[in-house]
């Protein structure tokens, strides 16, 4: 028998794989298509204060093995959040959540995690400070060391639960910004949001978003992702969630390697909603090729 | 939704740009006209949304404009290749708001899921009348197949060279009718709202990430706030739109 | 009759298509395989003051749409290119290439440029800042304008010929640095090297390449690439040469139309040896296809 | 060098996780056993280098191992099908060293080679003794092909379960033979040049990019500074070797 359990930021998880912010909704599209109780967790949409219709279509480009998105952060606020989806959640899904947070000013992520922080089912907040499709958004402080160390020390005086800073890959040096997190008290760290990226409709001769760029996801931008979690966990103490394009039980593995105590999916959910499923279900199968007989003792392996 | 392999049966060219593939394979998740299928294709990384234009319990129809490179690459599948596919996407067209005399409007790559609407209603005893515009007489197709079924159909394209001259638009009577229905460019089904004083409703397009309802790629702004085109749509009714 | 003439830094080219450094060799291989002439031009590997052995093997790694390389800059150094190399270029191409130079403090680009300056078959000078490749090497002059306009100032010091300064994408703000260059009196931007990426062995559990992390580079990133090259053009009045990814004939009148004046083709010519010209052979269909007469009026047009 | 299309005739599993494949088409730029080949596999970015096992005029035979994603993948290639091919890639064996009697041996994946070197040299009248190194008997192949040629024929496997048990270096009797040719894992060519006293050449193999000198990507360190192996290689003399 092979143990797939891992435990971040003190709390267990059957299996590191979570499904990742922004392309699992709520949960409810994929728990009409499967047990969802077979993922680790999952990390639902990008959560603001005040409710956001987002940007104008097209929000969506396809590019060589991935994709570019400006949603914009489109979601019902957060007190409907709290109102309407976790008790949606809660009919669907029985373990801790992790509930991802954005905002456009410290205050705001202050006040949203604040509200968050109180919800049973929550188990960490995944704060964003990366988000590239919103001006003047979280991408602003998520690129340099000071204001990604604000917010996170802003945001854990009002919470009791981990606290997890979701990075920019965007940046010079990703190592930096996750010290300065670190320091500044985060729990965990998540890498990586999407690389700024863009596309011209050769048609109208015009960037294909009206948003102009989009954020880039999918296997095409892996090796960036896991080059980044290499570096921030040989840097940092705390544990770091890897994600970029996984969407395999090898990627899963090979994330761990690098440094992930936790890895999420996310693109991959698009184009195959059973993806979280059939990564859960092949990891077994990966961790026996491998010869790897718990998935905990892994984590950082590569170093 | 449900997740299927659809095995390709017929694929032929059926007009300038266009063609028709017939798949076989588990069709249960179909429920209304109007739905859309996302189909994977080799060596792409988004699945690309295609309406069903009729089906059967063995398989279904789907017909395809040559637009960019996905549509390209399918141009080159053969008989006997195997396609994933997202079947029974979206909400689809609503019969029961028909009334006996419904327009039917198409507009090029449009035109698919009216066929199996048309279909449908003409079953129920619905007397239809197609309006399918189309930029040139060699862009027509599927003019036959409407008549096939009993529907009055109207052709119009853009240069005159076959049918009505002009736009959809032109060559609808609207004042006959008490419902419409229509699928087409935007420009198109803007005219059309705007200018029926009818009620109706229309099936949208919009770049997808997923095409069922999970990254908020395809939202189009509604009244009652923003919508997901592959969930709540593609099919709106025409008052609910803020375009 | 299509156009496909354009002008960088007052050299006229036949076409933009340039064969990007590193991946073109000094053109050999590539001219037993078909006549070069049909380039713009080419720039060849990546020369340094003193021969390089380059870095242990493996030195490749496959990704995801894409590949990773830490060659490490295998070069015979500067003498024997002026020697060896260019009068070999002499025999299969006629029109000027391009001296791609790396170095590990300012005084090696002085030195390398210096030299390379003075040769007749020399068009331009790319000054790579960015190779990922080596310790110590380019890619930290890349990252900070301030040691990127550095060089860029030496370096014209002692060039008669345009200096184009080679951009790293692994930066937070390419704006920044592009800017700092043209300020110091680069004549154009090459942008972009490759993304600094990485991939584990699964068997061994250690890092693929010996060398720990590689350049990205292939189709995976051009949305990066074109993004970046969208906001250069933006930000500078000098021309700057579009690169990364680029596969086809669309690409590059999607490059051009972001801002590029010339387009380089890189890993592309690897995997399929006559990319290069497949893509100059394919340009009329596809400016035909999108209404472009002349190249050079499409320049920045998606601005 | 030559880009070519060869299509697949023949595709069957040879021993355990080996397979062979028959393709058809132009092999006009091969020259000397021990060349390779750069195959495209459609969705994969790199081509997969492998060594000619055999060729005519009308095609070639490849033995590939399944070892990643790539040669995973290639297993399920069905007949008929079209692989675009860098063909004629590399320097090849030196026949006319070999002297009277030649030692060839072959370790597991390295193996492919040496059939169409023992097949000319036997050609040439030359008496070939072939060591053939295996982990274990089901993965042992082309001992009957070598034999076939007139060639001595010893198989060893590390657990002994056919042939002498153990490393190739065991079962090789340099004193015997003039010159050697290796090819195989990278520590099995490294004890044989260690313990040959006799000259002889090894082929290499080291990941690429292009395969055809472009991109540096493949340097080994020789006496007389970096060589490329996809270039002046895969096949280097034991002397030329900086290990
Ligand atoms: C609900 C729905 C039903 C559709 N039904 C049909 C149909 O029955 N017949 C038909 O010919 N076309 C239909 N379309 C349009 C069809 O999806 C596009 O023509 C097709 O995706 C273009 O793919 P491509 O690779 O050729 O274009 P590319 O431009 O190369 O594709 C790049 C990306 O953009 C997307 N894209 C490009 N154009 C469109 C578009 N107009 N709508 C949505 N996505 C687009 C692609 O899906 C892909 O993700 C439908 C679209 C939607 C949303
Ligand atoms: C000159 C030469 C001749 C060869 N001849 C043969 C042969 O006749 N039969 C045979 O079975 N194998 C041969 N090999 C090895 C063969 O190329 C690899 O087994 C194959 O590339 C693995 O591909 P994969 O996708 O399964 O592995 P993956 O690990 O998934 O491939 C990832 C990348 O690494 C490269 N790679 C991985 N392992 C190797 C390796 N050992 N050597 C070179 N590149 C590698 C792949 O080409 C690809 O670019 C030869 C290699 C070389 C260099
Ligand atoms: C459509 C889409 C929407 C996203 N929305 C969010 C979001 O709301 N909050 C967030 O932190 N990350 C968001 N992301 C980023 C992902 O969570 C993830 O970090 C990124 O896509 C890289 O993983 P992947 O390559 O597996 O998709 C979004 C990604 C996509 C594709
Ligand atoms: C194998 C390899 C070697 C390279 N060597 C150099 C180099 O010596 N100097 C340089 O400026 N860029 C070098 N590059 C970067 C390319 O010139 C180019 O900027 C990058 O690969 C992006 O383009 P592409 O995606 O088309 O390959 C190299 C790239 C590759 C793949
Ligand atoms: S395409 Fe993903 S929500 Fe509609
Ligand atoms: S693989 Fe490119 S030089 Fe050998």
């Amino acid at each position: 028998m092979v143990n797939t359990q891992v435990s971040l930021c003190g709390i267990r998880l059957k299996n590191p794989v979570m499904a990742a912010s922004g392309t699992f909704g709520f949960g409810q599209e994929f728990a009409r298509l499967y047990d969802i109780n077979c993922l680790g967790s999952f990390s639902f949409k990008g959560t603001t204060l005040h409710k956001r219709d987002g940007n104008p279509t097209p929000r969506i480009a396809e590019t060589p093995c991935g994709m570019l998105n400006a949603v914009g952060l489109q979601n019902p606020g957060v007190e409907k959040v709290i109102e309407e989806e976790l008790p949606g959640i809660a009919k669907i899904f029985n373990a801790p959540v992790m509930a991802n947070v954005s905002g456009f000013s410290v205050s705001d992520y202050v006040w949203v995690c604040e509200l968050l922080d109180q919800c049973e089912q929550v188990g960490w907040l995944e704060v964003n400070v990366s988000c590239p499709n919103v001006h003047g958004g979280g991408m602003s402080f998520g690129t340099q060391a000071s204001s990604a160390a604000e917010v996170t020390r802003e945001v854990k005086k009002v919470c009791k639960k981990p606290v997890i800073i979701k990075l920019s890959p965007n940046v010079t040096d990703i190592v930096e910004i996750a010290k300065a997190c670190e320091g500044a008290g985060a729990d965990g760290l998540s890498l990586i949001n999407t690389l700024l990226g863009m596309r011209l409709n050769l048609k109208t001769r015009k960037p294909l978003l009206p948003f102009v760029t989009g954020g880039l996801s999918g296997p095409a931008v892996f090796p960036v992702a896991l080059r980044m979690v290499y570096q921030v966990y040989k840097a940092v103490k705390i544990p770091v969630i890897g994600m970029g394009g996984v969407s395999s039980a090898e990627d899963v593995i090979e994330m761990m390697l690098a440094g992930a105590t936790a890895v999420q999916v996310g693109s991959a959910n698009l184009v195959n909603p059973y993806a979280c499923r059939d990564i859960v279900k092949d990891l077994p199968r990966a961790m026996a090729e491998y010869n790897i007989t718990s998935l905990e003792q892994i984590i950082g392996g590569a170093h | 939704m449900k997740q299927v392999i659809w095995e390709l049966k017929e694929h032929r060219q059926i007009a300038k740009n266009t063609y028709l593939m017939r798949l076989s394979g588990d069709t249960s998740s179909l429920v209304n006209p109007g739905q859309f299928v996302e189909v994977s294709l080799p060596g792409f990384y988004l699945r690309r949304p295609f309406s069903v234009c009729d089906y059967d319990e063995f398989g279904a129809t789907l017909i395809y404009k040559v637009l960019g490179q996905g549509t390209k690459a399918m141009t080159r599948y053969e008989k006997g290749m195997k396609l994933d596919v997202l079947c029974g996407l979206g909400n689809g067209f609503d019969l029961s708001k028909s009334g006996q005399k419904p327009l039917l409007v198409g507009g090029g790559a449009g035109v698919p899921p009216l066929y199996r609407l048309c279909k449908e209603l003409t079953n129920m005893g619905r007397q239809a009348t197609v309006v399918l515009g189309f930029n040139t007489k060699e862009e027509v197709f599927f003019e036959q197949e409407f008549l096939a079924l009993g529907a009055e159909v109207i052709v119009c394209t853009m240069d005159g060279s076959k049918g009505v001259k002009g736009l959809v638009t032109d060559a609808c009577a609207f004042e006959n009718h008490s419902y419409f229905y229509a699928c087409g460019p935007l420009p198109m089904l803007k005219a059309l709202c705007s200018l029926a004083k009818i009620p109706g409703e229309v099936s949208l397009e919009e770049r997808m990430g997923c095409g069922f309802g999970a990254c908020m790629g395809c939202a189009v702004m509604t009244k009652t706030g923003p919508q997901r085109v592959c969930k709540e749509g593609p099919v709106f009714h025409k008052e609910a739109l803020v375009w």
